[in-house]
């Protein structure tokens, strides 16, 4: 029932209490929106990285597929804009298939494999230019459409078009980690042999969520393009994606559910509000050394953090 | 309690901007950090002499520059852009490489003020009907230098060395398309930007392209790996000639053995030889902040700026700083400048853009082309090796 | 006799769980300590206590007089107290060779080393025939030998072994047993913690019986009544006279 | 032809040992410690840097900076090092994070410092060309800095392989307890084998400043590149980092010569995937498996 309660309360909040404090100030609602962008890959990213034990560096390489897709869908095929974010989402998905043989990877292999390919599709947007415009990028994407009278294209309409989409990402992973096979996957984490003895077909569920979180990465490549309004290959496949994302998974904690989107919001707006605000040039300086912080001091993240200091001070408080 | 905490950092770092009575407040977006940054620096070395100068010599109005960085990232670009309008920005310059530039100018369309560059020479950033967009420079001005050049020369064939990045790879296009149409032979040579090793290149220009001229669109280090090959190579050209930031004083001080001979795009020469009252203001200003000569990024903020500055404080004395007063009084006139006259089209470009051409001679950056603006004339055929 | 090695009243073990509850236990300078005892009763825990691979939780051990409590693993092998682990902790991805030069690496016995090896080699013929092989490739009585060479390289004064007949075949035992009896005869103190009761009783001079992290039975070889000892062993009679050292 | 694909395979194989160098360090900490530092680069960036500040402000050889460069990068390794041991959980993952975020730090403090002008050296003799049978073309620098790539190869690999420390640190990395046992500190071992990496990164970071064009934002291609060729050699194999690097490095060239520049990096990229996929444990790595 708390569960609920605090859910509803977030719901609130976000809906309604950020348009109406900030829905006026460009400006705050755009780096929101950044910062929801980056969550949402950070969710993607996690799923992989917690269901299927694999650490990816090269979910920039969804990322920039998505978002291509998306662009030359809406573009070229005048597909509108919803729909070809959604197709954007599948392209990145179908992609995804081929670089399943790195599924045989592990750890640090298996991470670089992924940048591998992200290089690899970088190079191909570049040489690719019958279809994306080389190195010149796309320029004027259409906007997010107006709907109902209200302007999607707006910083506004963005803003909840990528809070939805980072709630609906985080809604899949929650479906998935509940399932049987989440499960399955999870305990994969910690030994591979102990599912094959359960019986379950290891790889094929890693890429089953493989092409999941490719899907939701897509996506979230695919709202930007349309967002921002252009693309050039050096932007969509840029390592940042990835790196940010994951800097947001591990600080607010990987393997809760929440605890990317969380560390997205967290590290990006205090990023860009408070250390901007303090060392106007230098300010990722900061960041590089919250991060090693995070990782020596707290290690699970953030959130499973502040989750143990909460249950500490009530349990404190139930036993005086 | 956290959400009190946030609404006080936010008050803190966006409530500074309220505007004096006669202190115009403009915004400046420009990469100090990322891989723009050292372009970014350069030009906002250029838009602080441009608002000193405009201080000291304006008289009725000052303007504060509130400089944020982009870290060159489109998306921060944007934000830098909706922030500056927060802090009561009255129009917006900066900007470098045309991926940034794009978005930000676009946000700026969407706040109705105006946003001027000197740093993105895409042809496409015109193109998309943006009332409140300018620019002093474009891909085209720096083709035809280039293209004008071996006309002179009469050069018949060439070697175009160029990186896959945006811009250079638009430059090297249309010098393509114009020494193609002049018949004459062109063989492409694009080159990732992390490449380091320049002699394969080289080396098959040397053999099979056999060229009488070598040209290069890129950047500093790219150049400075192209000559550096060159150099070990030894390839029977006439010339070697680049777009921006070769022909520059820098590169002369850091790379004088690899310099000599070489033609890049200029809008001065160097030393100096400022002749207008105006060019001396500029020198001076410059030297006395930044305590160097001043380079071609620097020339081109201090253009940007200036133009901006005045515009601004036209539009304000009208009043008609909310009513398109801003871009109609750059659209309006000629304006004279460091780098010639600038006139302003419909779409924003600046249609009498022609870089001139200077080639490092012993120490100095002499402008060789277009022939009323030379100061020396051209060594030719001449090579740095 | 001197007391070489002074275990007192220690308690050790791993994470939350305790092993070792207020052991003692004494090594007589050159006899042959035998520790027997059901699995899971402790021998390893106290053997890796005594080299300081885990931390006391309580109490004291003395070598030579000297407390080492607290004295990290390599400094007490510097001093001369070696331990040589079951055949699984050789280094596996190391060449047959380096394995064992590496035991030479205390200071002390660098110089030595290439005169040790070649001992070790007329002690183990077997190991010389494979000596560039990788360690993983050796059988398990052949990695057994290789983990008692290089124990032999870091030239002990007191030397545990444990468990050394493990997983080996009777021959290759009775012919560990022969080497550490060669060994005890140069002189050398020895801890061997075995389950083979009646071969490793063979060549023992005092036998302690631990089991669930205590000593059960201290006795001199020639005091052992088998019988007993075999009843302790295996709990058969819970009332057991309980004896410290 | 003929002299175009022999210039391109000579130039590849230079770059190759220049490569190496730069590889070598990361490759040592990864063989033994499972460790991959994501700051490598950086450290390389780092001690060209140094080189340049003793080049422009001091009148120094490049090369004369190196003991600067060595006392500076290794120190700063080494407090990688202690930085690393404080990990207590995931170790694999939490490496990476933690060298990640030293690199951010690293970045920003070098363009803090030195600002986002590129810089290169002056001296002369390094850039002069020396030219081999009439049709081989290099600069002095790269003909010096493939012969120091071998030489410290070679001593890297006869540090590993024969000395008293080397064979430790293969100890401590092949079982810890066991390797205490041996009368080994670990901790001395490692903090020894990220000195030494400090040690190689130093004459990278000479290599690259005499040779190439330095700026802050170099550090990150530089790891990858480490990274990949210390996948192609396969774990823990050194002469096998020399012969990747070299493979990466003719490939690189071939391509631009057979075909573009453009797509170098897609080249070495393939053959990466391929090697990682068609032979697990690379060119030249032990049995160890990566799946």
């Amino acid at each position: 029932m708390m569960k609920y309660l605090s859910l509803i309360i977030i719901l609130a909040g976000a809906y309604l209490a950020v348009p109406l404090q900030f829905g006026g100030n460009d400006y705050v609602i755009g780096i929101v929106v950044s910062a929801l962008t980056i969550a949402g890959i950070a969710v993607a990213w996690a799923m992989l990285g917690n269901l299927g034990g694999m650490i990816s560096f090269g979910h920039s390489a969804f990322f920039g597929v998505g978002a291509y897709g998306s662009a030359l869908l809406a573009m070229n095929a005048g597909l509108p804009v919803f729909p070809s974010i959604l197709a954007g989402g599948v392209i990145a998905g179908v992609v995804s298939i081929l670089t399943m043989p790195t599924l045989r990877l592990r750890g640090p292999y298996f991470a670089l494999a992924m940048l591998a390919f992200a290089e690899i599709f970088r190079i191909l947007a570049i040489e690719m230019r019958w279809l994306t415009n080389g190195s010149g990028g796309l320029l004027s994407i259409p906007r997010l459409p107006t709907v109902f009278g209200f302007d999607f294209g707006s910083r506004l309409g963005g803003y909840f078009v990528v809070l939805t989409l980072v709630l609906l990402t985080v809604f899949v992973y929650w479906l998935i980690r509940n399932r049987p096979e989440g499960l399955a996957l999870r305990a994969m984490h910690d030994s591979e042999d102990a599912t094959l003895v359960v019986g379950v077909n290891a790889t094929r569920l890693k890429a089953a969520v493989l092409v999941v979180s490719a899907f939701l990465t897509g996506i979230m490549g695919a709202f930007n393009a349309h967002y921002i309004n252009f693309l050039e290959p050096d932007y969509a496949f840029n390592g940042s994606w990835t790196t940010l994302a994951i800097v947001a998974a591990i600080f607010g904690g990987y393997k809760t559910l929440w605890g990317p989107v969380a560390g997205a919001l967290i590290v990006y707006l205090v990023d860009q509000f408070v250390f901007k605000a303090i060392m106007p040039s230098g300010h990722q300086l900061i960041l590089g050394g919250l991060l090693a912080a995070i990782v020596i001091f707290s290690p699970s993240g953030l959130l499973p953090w502040l989750a143990s200091r909460f249950r500490k001070e009530a349990g404190d408080a139930a036993h005086p | 309690m956290i959400a009190r905490m946030i609404s006080s950092v936010l008050a803190l770092t966006l409530g500074l901007g309220a505007a004096n009575a006669d202190e115009l407040i403009i915004g400046s977006q420009i990469p100090l950090t990322g891989s723009a940054a050292r372009a970014g620096m350069g030009m906002n070395e250029g838009i602080q002499v441009a608002a000193k100068v405009f201080n000291e010599t304006n008289g009725k109005h000052t303007v504060k520059v509130i400089t944020i960085d982009d870290e060159s990232q489109p998306a921060k670009a944007v934000a830098a852009i909706e922030r500056l309008n927060a802090q009561g920005a009255l129009a917006f310059t900066g900007g470098y490489g045309s991926n940034i530039i794009g978005p930000a100018s676009d946000a700026a369309e969407r706040l109705g003020k105006v946003y001027m560059t000197s740093g993105g020479v895409a042809t496409e950033l015109s193109q998309r009907g943006l009332k409140t967009f300018f620019r002093i420079s474009n891909a085209t001005g720096y083709a035809k230098a280039l293209a004008g050049l071996s006309d002179t020369l009469d050069l018949q064939s060439f070697s175009l060395i160029y990186s896959t990045r945006e811009s250079t790879a638009e430059v090297a296009k249309l010098l393509e398309e114009i020494w193609t149409a002049e018949g004459k032979k062109v063989t492409l040579h694009p080159f990732d930007p992390s490449i380091a090793d320049f002699k394969p290149v080289l080396h098959k220009i040397k053999l099979q392209d056999r060229p009488e001229a070598i040209a290069m669109v890129g950047y500093e280090n790219d150049y400075v790996g192209i000559i550096r090959a060159a150099k070990v190579l030894k390839p029977d050209a006439k010339a070697i000639m680049g777009t921006w930031s070769l022909a520059t004083p820098k590169m002369w001080q850091d790379f004088p053995d690899l310099m000599n001979n070489v033609y890049g795009t200029a809008p001065l020469p160097y030393p100096a030889q400022f002749n207008t009252p105006e060019e001396q203001t500029f020198a001076e200003a410059y030297k006395e902040m930044h305590n160097k000569e001043p380079d071609y990024l620097g020339i081109f903020g201090y253009v940007q700026g200036l133009l901006l500055f005045n515009a601004v404080a036209e539009a304000y004395d009208a009043g008609t700083l909310n009513s398109g007063g801003v871009q109609d009084a750059l659209r309006k006139t000629e304006h004279d400048t460091l780098i010639g006259k600038v006139i302003f089209d419909e779409s924003g470009d600046n249609t009498n853009f022609a870089h001139r051409m200077a080639q490092h001679q012993d120490g100095a950056v002499a402008i060789v082309w277009p022939k009323e603006s030379a100061t020396a004339e051209a060594r030719f055929p001449a090579v740095p090796w | 006799m001197a007391k070489l090695l002074e275990i007192d009243k220690v308690r050790a073990g791993y994470d939350a769980i305790n092993v070792l509850w207020d052991i003692s236990l004494t090594a007589e300078e050159g006899k042959l300590t035998c520790i027997l005892g059901p699995n899971g009763g402790g021998k390893t825990t106290l053997m890796r206590a005594i080299m300081g691979l885990i931390p006391l939780r309580q109490g004291a051990i003395r070598f030579g007089g000297k407390d080492i409590s607290n004295v990290p693993t390599w400094n007490l092998v510097a001093d001369g107290l070696t331990m040589i682990p079951e055949g699984r902790m050789i280094f596996r991805d190391m060449t047959v060779e380096d394995n064992l030069l590496i035991g030479g690496f205390t200071r002390r016995c660098r110089a030595n080393a290439r005169a040790n090896l070649e001992m070790a080699y007329s002690t183990f013929p077997r190991l010389k025939e494979r000596r560039h092989q990788l360690a993983s490739s050796l059988s398990g009585g052949e990695a057994q030998m290789l983990a008692m060479g290089r124990g032999l390289m870091e030239e002990p004064k007191l030397i545990l072994v444990d468990e050394p007949s493990l997983g080996l075949s009777p021959l290759l035992t009775d012919e560990v047993m022969a080497i550490l009896e060669q060994l005890k005869a140069q002189g050398r103190t020895i801890i061997l913690v075995e389950q083979n009761t009646h071969k490793a009783l063979k060549i023992a001079d005092h036998v302690y019986l631990v089991r669930g992290g205590k000593v059960v039975l201290s006795e001199r070889k020639e005091d052992v009544d088998m019988d007993r000892l075999h009843d302790l062993y295996f709990a058969r009679d819970v009332a057991a006279n309980r004896q410290d050292a | 032809m003929f002299d175009l694909v022999a210039q391109s395979v000579f130039s590849g194989l230079l770059a190759g040992a220049y490569y190496a160098l730069i590889a070598l360090g990361l490759a040592l900490v990864f063989g033994t410690m499972r460790i991959i530092n994501l700051a490598h680069g950086e450290l390389v960036l780092l001690a060209g840097y140094i080189a340049y500040t003793a080049e422009s402000r001091f009148g120094l050889d490049p090369l004369a900076a190196l003991p600067a460069a060595i006392i500076i990068v290794a120190l700063t390794s080494v407090i990688i090092y202690l930085l690393l041991t404080r990990i207590r959980v995931d170790r694999e993952i939490n490496s990476l994070i933690l060298t990640f975020g030293i690199a951010i730090m690293l970045t920003n403090g070098i363009l803090m410092i030195w600002s986002a002008d590129i810089r290169s050296t002056t001296s002369g003799w390094y850039l002069d060309s020396i030219i081999i049978g009439d049709t081989l073309f290099a600069m002095n620098t790269e003909i010096l800095f493939a012969v120091i790539g071998v030489l410290v190869v070679g001593a890297v690999w006869w540090w590993l392989s024969k000395s008293w420390y080397g064979r430790a640190l293969r100890a401590v990395s092949s079982n810890r307890d066991a390797a205490k046992l041996m009368g080994i500190d670990p901790r001395t071992t490692e903090i020894l084998s990220f000195a030494v990496a400090g040690l190689l990164a130093s004459i990278a970071g000479i290599a690259l400043y005499s040779g190439k064009v330095i700026e802050p934002s170099l550090g990150h291609s530089l790891t990858i590149k480490a990274f990949i060729i210390t996948v192609l050699a396969g774990l823990g194999s050194v002469p096998g980092v020399l012969i990747g690097a070299v493979l990466i490095g003719v490939a690189e060239s071939l391509t631009a010569t057979l075909w573009s520049s453009a797509l170098q990096g897609l080249v070495s990229m393939l053959l990466f995937l391929i090697v990682l996929l068609v032979m697990p444990s690379g060119l030249f790595g032990r049995t160890r498996r990566r799946g």
